[in-house]
């Protein structure tokens, strides 16, 4: 186990990325996306953390700070969204938010 | 923070500072007049906020920012740009909501978002900014919330958004692990250091190409814009058609410049492959499209595809010839909107081409205004477009890119074919009885509004020097 | 300065008879009518003036434009400048006076449209700055597509739009090739320039001019237009009012033909001549293809536009032929092409103000009503198979004469294309005039107003053809360089 | 004086009957539309008169530059000389006389002014055409006459037949003038100039004889003159050109425009003895021609057209003259000609009327009571073509041909042999029009007597017919040389090889034999026993050989098939223009991208996401695929 | 020393997430997203950033999805959506999308591993060099997040109204 711990950490996170990135692709109802978007943000967020941990530096950390408060207000204003979608179309299939194409 | 921090950051101060203000303003009193009044006032404020900052330039606010010519004229550019925005904002809304006044809220925290982003030279200010636009931007999307298409395009955009924003972050926690800077000169200095480009960070180049792609609708992350044009209001659309992608243009520029990214062949190729992508998917698309605001969207994925070959050029021509394009394609695209935001009756935007048959004959003003628009996008003399187009193009030659230009010249074709579509509609002679029932709203405000944007886009066209000289003297600056 | 003039009253006309048109539509036309004639003047007065041979440039204004990019505005005037503003400026007129009482709906946006595109053409034949020649060239399109568009028969929009994409598409590859040479020419002298003369002489590898060279080509070939660029002109031409065909044929063909003498030849000589089997070539072949499907149509407005493209093949014959006589050639057979092209347009525009259909089948024994345009129409049949005595003859007869030494092969198929150009005007003279009248047409023959029009034209291709010395004499200077 | 009056008059005259249109009454047409022939006819005479004292001096008169580009130059120089004071004269007095009768011909045409007008113009034409000093001038009225003719051969407009004569005429000569167009271009590239007498001069020191270039140039040279003077293989035109009213067949088809081919190669002469081959060539032809008509005139069921392939035959003559070098044979020949063909085509114009416009020798017959008038000046005419001996002015033009065919240095047996069996061929179609019309029964009444106008130049033509040939004799009969004399100083004279008398007498004989010969057959064919001539002709070969000659050997089918219909065929084919198919394609396939494209734009967000997705996908592979592969 | 642990948290946090991810009921997701984050904050402990990892169990697993489980609840989305999500989620739908990312992230880990660094030992960053990075340097960053976070609430206040009754005349389409 002599793997290098900032390429390991990088590879959990890229992993748990690309995991809420098939979440998004394969999921119809927009809850169940919102959610695989945090997951990808958090991914990132603890990609930043180990760069940091890299380097020994507090920036790192500081910008994981700054994307839960982005995840926050993201969450907040999709979900408000999301309830204004729901008494629209009564579902939360998001291929039926399709009325706009060509 | 000092005093020249302060005021070098005027603008950026006095518009946050507005923000404040029109938040409480709104809670005590709800009054859409008054909330347009101030709007207007923080973005002269603003503005004139721009001239005291110009003393002490170039002044860096370290690590986050930066102020010196070029993000000055680009935050002359975006206010501006907001103002007429803001300008034909009041009618719009007018009748269309029973809640108007946080409209002008958002318009100004979304204006924030992209003077940050104009003036950062930081990933953490340019994330900050960019989710300040972006979510700022949900908000505007979605506003007419009566509408079933601005929800749709709200949450298509708001999804498309945060996955980018994540690839985004992604990246530039991959470029931060293998540098160890955030700050673009930082991490132009380590690469340099290096003395090579690490795979990884050239992966995280590659992802972050993602987000900055997104925002700038360029193929293949263009999908969102047609339907969020046709789904946005219209001033939102507008907003979002210049304002948003001119603030990611030039932070793409000034972290380009900062990595000297000339440097990474790499680079270049991804660029110029979506460049020549998007030429031709934006006109392609465009091609017998009915509806003008998608119309609108597609061309400006072509015009992002125009853009990026000058940015592509590596000439210094290029970087002039891309903010002189900017400007032109400000004026034009807001001008475009603004004929639409126009022409809309309180009942319903006027987006079909049917709206615009025989449009000249019945109000002759719009229609050439409009025409001149579309000829400005089309790129013909006399418009502030042919000019743009010109240098686009004298930027490529010098640069020796002879097979984006050639790239460019047949998109042009392509591109006109629906520019004078749209044009002979305007001027079709209409049958009688086959008028259309829309009633523009024609506001008095609009159309003076439209008169200085074609009083512009024609002076540009026809006397481009000054602008050009103040390019030069900025862009000198930045390289 | 008095270049200047010429654009200016063409300019301001156009915006007042625009605003002139709202009230009174006479006045509109007067405006119109009498700025051409004003500038008709000044050029005639300019051209008697200048009779005996006195240096090549008669006139040249200048000043800064965008001083940054080396662009100025940089008007001259020589004599083919002075030939091609003559015939604007009267073919301008006729077209004025043609759409008098012809066009009733919106007359003043019409003659703004009009005067704009002349101006559009004023300032190509005297731009001798490559960006301000580019800017003109452009801004002619735009009145003339309105001009299709707008007041054009049923297919109007298809042909407005070829006929604007086709000539974009061509001057897009232009504007590459100005663009480089002015960085070829950067790069060797360290000036940043547009200007013409500076730009002459500048020095470039082969392959460099040969690429340039072929930027500027292929957009004069598809205005002028040659063999395969030349399907935008049928349509355009067909479905123009009477007034947009002549200017059409007229005069934005002529553009073509000016560019190719003006730029393309003394820009890159070397170039050219190495590409000049290739441009012949399709010069003949636009005249042998032109004249076969002109023979084949049934609309009498195509089958005249067709005629265009084997006339028009004529002038890149002789353009590539580098000699003095083909170029005088040239030069006649630009200014004639105009006239009796723009005459056969005026007259089928008068037809079909009278029996309302353009198709062949439909016509046959007008003489017997109409003695008077059936003459008119026998003269400039006659002229556009190049009978002698008519202007045509000349011109046709000088390149072929110069083009037989630079090609033996090509000026023989050229020459055959006389034989096929009889074919077509006689079938047109037959479909339309002669034979039997099956259909009882109640018309009137030419009027007043038409009969100005056609006699100031039988005059002027009858001189051209009696007299050409005038028009020779004054482009000889010009012709020198080609040597 | 002034020559350049000679022309001009006419052309004046052309305008103003243009210009007056319909205004003009009848008479002042007329007066006007012959007058002013009358007088170009007066000046000629008079200039002829001078010139005739000093008939070694060319008479040339610079009316006007004309161009002048570069080096090259043409001005409107006209030029009298002994051939052209020849051509001048004979087109200005059988003109005169021809529209003298026309005024009384037409004179129930309603467009009796435009008729006149062309006329006029043709005139005009055809003297610039022979006064001309450049040859760009000559093109000039080359062309014209063109133009006129194709005006008068369509005159009756509505009928498409006429303007489909009209139109051939003026296409097919036009191919001829085009290889003629590319002989002035190799002439101008070599000699410098077009200036008739420079090239004259020039050409002996710019080439050797028998030199390929000048070969060409006078091969090309005659192109243009086969053209315009109905020979083969260009001859297809003329018999149709008999649409046209009949005055008009008279003077230009007969008399005057199709003998300026003849005139070309005479003015050109130097550069035709220059190129042998040329000139065997022109004889040769001359030859074919000649008796290829020869039949095809034998066997024409229309009184015109036997006068038309009677006219193509006897160019023959004057053709194969010239290949002989006999130049002023063929010149002496072409006077003749004019006189006899424009009496016959006149007399039969008179017939024609009478007979209410039949054309057709089957509806003929018995005429010679009806019109005694046309029945001599008819025979007149029949006999002087046929070549009666002695009292003829068409024997001694066309038996100095024949003898000379055979005895010039540039004569053969071959030659001599088609110009007898020409002989005989001439003599019997002449006489079998003559029996058909004027001998048995009236096949069709009467309608009414030519009038005075019409019957004064068929006299004066017809004693022109008799008299003209003694300024001519052979030496075995008086060796008059007035014509040849007069020539000398433009053209050489002929050079024979052999010149006994014997031979020469023999030769005589056996074409006065044959012609005779020929009536006599003739004689036999149609009055004689016609039930067993038409029996022989209803024999299946011959009726197909006969049919085949009527046809005119064919030549229009084989035209038809090999260049006119693939041309019309293929126009037709491409009427909506192949090219232009590409464009419609390329627009096709830019609305099929616009479709592909269109249908990726679903409106469904996840598809949006996943073209995210496969963007970073591919952004990553690229850059893997750059770095690593 | 933190072999081990980081390997048993990640495996956690990566089935976890899988299992977030192949849920067809909204809540059990939820609940696997909240365990998936709480493995996360561990393995961020490891990276010696213990504030982070405090600020990941406090805000991420404890506000962010709390206001998503009450979000759910408030719809009262239960079982149907669970039926319906289970017959979207079809091999068909989510094959290739699945072998997508993989390939995007069988690149992602080869362009990670090209690391070439020399490896160093993790540097534990304590809470307060966090704390005096935030409040120095990037003190505009904290104010900017205050305008973004304004932004959230100004966006979410507007789009989460609920509907006035009365439509404005115009409105009604």
């Amino acid at each position: 186990m002599n793997i290098h711990p900032t390429t390991a950490g990088m590879l959990l996170a890229g992993i748990l990325f690309v995991l809420g990135l098939i979440s998004i692709l394969v999921r119809r109802d927009i809850i169940f996306m919102l959610l695989s978007v945090e997951v990808m943000l958090n991914a990132a967020g603890l990609a930043f953390v180990v760069a940091s941990a890299h380097w020994g530096r507090a920036d790192g950390q500081v910008m994981f700070i700054f994307i839960l408060a982005m995840a926050a207000a993201e969450v907040s204003v999709g979900l408000a969204l999301i309830l204004q979608l729901y008494h629209q179309l009564k579902t939360l299939d998001s291929d039926e938010a399709a009325k706009m194409n060509g | 923070m000092s005093f020249v921090d302060f005021l070098s950051l005027g603008p950026l101060i006095t518009l946050c500072a507005a923000s404040v203000i029109a938040m409480l303003l709104v809670a005590i009193w709800r009054n859409h007049r008054i909330v347009y009044s101030f709007a207007i006032i923080a973005f002269l404020m603003s503005m004139t906020a721009v001239i005291p900052a110009i003393i002490y330039i170039p002044h860096p606010v370290p690590p986050l920012l930066v102020i010196d010519e070029f993000s000055l004229f680009n935050t002359g550019l975006i206010l501006t740009a907001g103002l007429i925005i803001l300008l034909l904002s009041f009618n719009y809304f007018e009748e269309r909501e029973e809640r108007k006044e946080e409209y002008y809220l958002l318009l100004i925290l979304a204006t924030i978002g992209a003077l940050v982003l104009v003036v950062s030279r930081h990933f953490m200010s340019l994330f900050l900014g960019l989710e300040i636009l972006s979510i700022s931007l949900y908000g505007l999307i979605a506003y007419l919330r009566a509408r079933a298409r601005s929800d749709e395009a709200g949450i298509k955009y708001l999804m498309l958004a945060a996955l980018s924003s994540a690839f985004l972050l992604f990246g530039m926690a991959l470029v931060y692990a293998f540098t160890g800077h955030m700050d673009f000169p930082g991490i132009g200095a380590a690469l340099r250091q290096a003395g090579y480009l690490p795979v990884s960070v050239m992966a995280g180049f590659g992802m972050m190409l993602i987000g900055v792609g997104f925002k700038l609708g360029v193929v293949p992350f263009h999908m969102w814009a047609p339907d969020v044009y046709e789904g946005a209001p219209l001033p939102v659309a507008a907003f979002i058609a210049t304002i948003s992608k001119g603030a990611m243009l030039v932070l793409l520029i000034r972290f380009y410049q900062d990595i000297q990214g000339n440097n990474y062949p790499m680079l270049w190729w991804m660029v110029a492959i979506i460049a020549v992508a998007s030429m031709f998917a934006g006109n392609w698309l465009a091609l017998t499209q009915q509806n003008i605001k998608r119309i609108l969207a597609y061309s400006s994925i072509a015009h992002m595809g125009y853009i990026l070959v000058a940015f592509l050029s590596g000439v210094q021509t290029g970087l002039e010839a891309l903010a002189f394009y900017l400007v032109a394609y400000f004026i034009t695209s807001i001008g475009a909107f603004g004929v639409v935001i126009v022409m809309s009756s309180s009942l319903q935007d006027a987006e079909t081409m049917a709206d615009y048959k025989g449009l000249f004959w019945r109000y002759p003003w719009v229609a050439t205004v409009f025409t001149a628009m579309l000829l400005s996008l089309a790129g013909i003399p006399l418009t502030a477009g042919f000019i743009g187009k010109f240098y686009v193009v004298m930027a490529g030659v010098n640069g020796h890119q002879w097979f984006l230009l050639f790239m460019l010249a047949i998109n042009s074709v392509i591109g006109l074919y629906y520019y004078i579509r749209l044009v002979a509609t305007m001027f079709a002679v209409p049958a009688p009885g086959q008028q259309t029932t829309v009633v523009p709203a024609l506001p008095i405000a609009g159309n003076i509004t439209l008169g200085i944007l074609t009083v512009l886009l024609i002076g540009l066209g026809v006397y481009p020097t000054a602008m050009m000289q103040l390019i030069q003297q900025m862009m000198r600056i930045l390289s | 300065m008095i270049l200047l003039v010429l654009l200016i009253v063409l300019f301001a006309a156009a915006l007042l008879s625009w605003i002139a048109g709202a009230k009174s539509h006479a006045a509109c036309r007067w405006i119109a009518l009498c700025s051409l004639l004003f500038n008709l003047g000044i050029v005639i007065r300019i051209w008697l003036a200048h009779t005996a041979i006195s240096g090549r440039w008669w006139y040249q204004y200048k000043i800064d434009w965008v001083p940054h990019f080396g662009i100025s505005l940089h008007l001259a005037m020589d004599g083919l400048s002075l030939l091609m503003l003559a015939l604007t400026f009267f073919l301008g007129a006729l077209a004025v006076l043609i759409s008098w009482k012809e066009l009733q709906t919106r007359v003043g946006f019409f003659h703004f449209n009009l005067l704009f595109v002349l101006c559009g053409i004023t300032g190509v034949f005297l731009t001798m700055d490559l960006f301000l020649f580019y800017f003109f060239w452009e801004m002619m399109l735009i009145p003339m597509y309105f001009l299709i568009g707008i007041w054009g028969h049923e297919h109007r929009e298809y042909a407005a739009n070829k006929f604007f994409l086709f000539t974009q598409a061509g001057g897009l590859l232009m504007l590459l090739a100005i663009l480089g040479l002015y960085f070829v020419h950067a790069a060797n002298t360290n000036v940043y320039t547009f200007n013409y003369f500076e730009l002459l002489n500048t020095p470039m590898e082969g392959t460099t001019a040969r690429w340039l060279m072929l930027g500027f080509l292929v957009a004069f070939l598809v205005k002028l237009p040659a063999v395969p660029f030349h399907t935008w002109l049928p349509d355009a031409h067909t479905e123009a009012p009477t007034a947009g065909s002549v200017v059409l044929a007229g005069l934005l063909l002529k553009t073509g033909a000016y560019g190719i003498l003006r730029f393309v030849l003394p820009l890159f000589p070397a170039a050219a001549a190495e590409i000049a089997p290739l441009a012949m070539l399709l010069g003949v072949a636009g005249i042998l293809y032109g004249g076969m499907l002109a023979f084949a149509q049934t609309d009498l407005k195509r089958l005249i536009a067709y005629t265009s493209v084997s006339h028009m093949g004529f002038v890149l014959l002789g353009a590539f032929a580098f000699n003095e006589i083909a170029y005088q050639g040239v030069v006649m057979q630009m200014i004639t092409h105009g006239i009796s092209t723009g005459a056969l347009f005026i007259i089928a525009g008068a037809l079909y103000e009278r029996i309302h259909t353009r198709n062949l089948w439909q016509m046959g024994g007008l003489w017997l009503r109409m003695p008077l345009m059936g003459s008119a129409a026998l003269i400039f049949v006659m002229a556009s198979l190049g009978l002698p005595g008519l202007g045509n003859f000349i011109a046709e007869f000088l390149i072929l004469l110069g083009s037989w030494p630079a090609s033996h092969l090509f000026t023989i198929l050229a020459t055959i294309g006389l034989v096929i150009a009889t074919a077509y005007s006689l079938r047109l003279m037959q479909k339309v005039f002669l034979g039997p009248c099956d259909r009882q047409y109640a018309m009137r023959d030419l009027n007043g107003r038409e009969l100005v029009i056609i006699i100031s034209l039988v005059i002027v291709i009858c001189w051209l053809g009696f007299h050409p010395q005038p028009v020779l004499n004054t482009t000889q200077n010009t012709a020198y360089v080609i040597r | 004086m002034l020559p350049a009056l000679i022309p001009i008059i006419p052309f004046i005259s052309a305008f103003l009957l243009m210009l007056g249109w319909k205004r003009l009454s009848r008479i002042a047409t007329a007066v006007l539309g012959c007058g002013s022939i009358g007088l170009a006819a007066l000046v000629a005479v008079i200039i002829a008169i001078q010139f005739a004292g000093n008939a070694e001096q060319a008479v040339v008169q610079h009316a006007t530059n004309w161009v002048l580009a570069g080096t090259f130059q043409a001005g409107i120089d006209f030029r009298l000389d002994a051939l052209s004071v020849v051509f001048v004269l004979v087109i200005t007095a059988v003109g005169f006389l021809i529209h003298i009768y026309a005024a009384g011909y037409m004179h129930d045409d309603p467009d009796y002014a435009r008729f006149f007008a062309c006329m006029n113009l043709f005139v005009g034409a055809m003297l610039t055409l022979v006064m001309a000093d450049n040859l760009l001038l000559l093109y000039f009225g080359w062309e014209g006459v063109g133009l006129c003719s194709y005006l008068l051969i369509g005159f009756w407009y509505k009928d498409p037949a006429n303007g489909y004569a009209a139109r051939k005429a003026f296409i097919v000569t036009r191919v001829g003038d085009t290889a003629m167009a590319i002989g002035l271009f190799m002439l101008f590239q070599y000699a410098g100039t077009l200036n008739i007498p420079d090239i004259l001069g020039k050409s002996p020191q710019l080439w050797t004889t028998g030199a390929p270039v000048v070969t060409i140039i006078a091969l090309l040279l005659l192109g243009g003159a086969v053209g315009k003077s109905a020979q083969l293989p260009l001859q297809t035109w003329l018999p149709d050109a008999m649409a046209g009213p009949t005055p008009v067949s008279a003077l230009i088809h007969a008399a005057t425009m199709v003998t300026a081919g003849v005139y070309l190669v005479a003015r050109m002469h130097v550069l035709f003895e220059l190129a042998p081959l040329a000139e065997t060539i022109t004889a040769v032809i001359g030859a074919i021609t000649l008796v290829l008509a020869g039949f095809s005139a034998l066997v024409q069921t229309d009184i015109k057209r036997v006068l038309a392939y009677s006219t193509i035959s006897q160019i023959g003559y004057m053709f194969l003259a010239l290949g002989c070098g006999a130049w002023s044979a063929a010149i002496f020949h072409f006077v003749t000609h004019a006189f006899f063909k424009a009496l016959l085509f006149m007399a039969a114009g008179a017939v024609i009327v009478a007979l209410h416009h039949e054309q057709r020798l089957a509806k003929m017959g018995g005429l010679r009571k009806l019109l005694p008038g046309v029945y001599w000046v008819f025979l007149i005419g029949c006999a002087s073509l046929a070549a009666i001996p002695f009292v003829t002015a068409g024997f001694y033009s066309k038996d100095q041909i024949i003898w000379l065919s055979l005895s010039a240095t540039h004569g053969h047996v071959a030659l001599w042999l088609a110009a007898l069996l020409g002989a005989l061929l001439t003599g019997m179609y002449t006489f079998r029009m003559f029996f058909l019309v004027f001998y048995g029964e009236a096949k069709t009444a009467m309608h009414h007597r030519p009038g005075k106008s019409m019957m004064i130049p068929l006299y004066i033509l017809a004693v022109l017919s008799t008299i003209a040939g003694f300024v001519e004799l052979p030496h075995t009969m008086g060796h008059v040389t007035l014509f040849s004399n007069w020539l000398h100083p433009v053209l050489p004279e002929v050079t024979v090889t052999n010149d006994s008398n014997a031979m020469e007498w023999a030769s005589q004989a056996m074409s006065a034999l044959l012609a005779i010969g020929g009536i006599g057959l003739a004689y036999a064919w149609v009055l004689l026993r016609p039930k067993g001539m038409s029996d022989f002709l209803e024999m299946p070969a011959i009726d197909w050989l006969r049919k085949y000659w009527a046809r005119g050997w064919d030549f229009d089918y084989v035209y038809n098939i090999l260049l006119v219909h693939p041309y019309i065929h293929l126009s037709r084919m491409n009427r909506k223009d192949l090219v232009d198919k590409l464009y419609t394609g390329l627009a096709t396939l830019m609305q099929w991208c616009h479709n592909v494209l269109a249908r990726t734009q679903s409106g469904l967000l996840r598809w949006y996401i996943m073209a995210v997705v496969l963007g970073a996908v591919a952004v990553l592979s690229v850059l893997i695929w750059r770095i690593y592969i | 020393m933190m072999g081990l642990t980081f390997y048993i948290a990640a495996a956690i946090a990566v089935i976890a997430t899988v299992m977030v991810i192949t849920r067809y009921n909204i809540m059990h997701a939820l609940l696997y997203l909240v365990v998936s984050l709480l493995a996360v904050a561990v393995v961020l402990y490891l990276y010696g950033a213990p504030f982070i990892a405090a600020l990941e169990v406090i805000v991420y697993a404890g506000a962010i999805m709390v206001l998503l489980i009450f979000f759910v609840m408030m719809l009262n989305l239960g079982k149907e959506s669970a039926i319906q999500e289970q017959q979207w989620l079809k091999p068909r739908i989510w094959i290739f999308p699945s072998l997508l990312c993989l390939v995007l992230l069988g690149e992602l880990v080869f362009l990670i591993s090209q690391n070439h660094q020399p490896p160093s030992a993790i540097k534990v960053v304590d809470p307060k060099a966090v704390g005096m990075a935030l409040f120095g340097p990037y003190m505009a960053a904290v104010e900017l997040t205050g305008i973004l976070l304004m932004a959230g609430i100004v966006g979410a206040y507007h789009l989460g109204r609920q509907k006035e009754k009365t439509l404005h005349r115009f409105l009604e389409n």
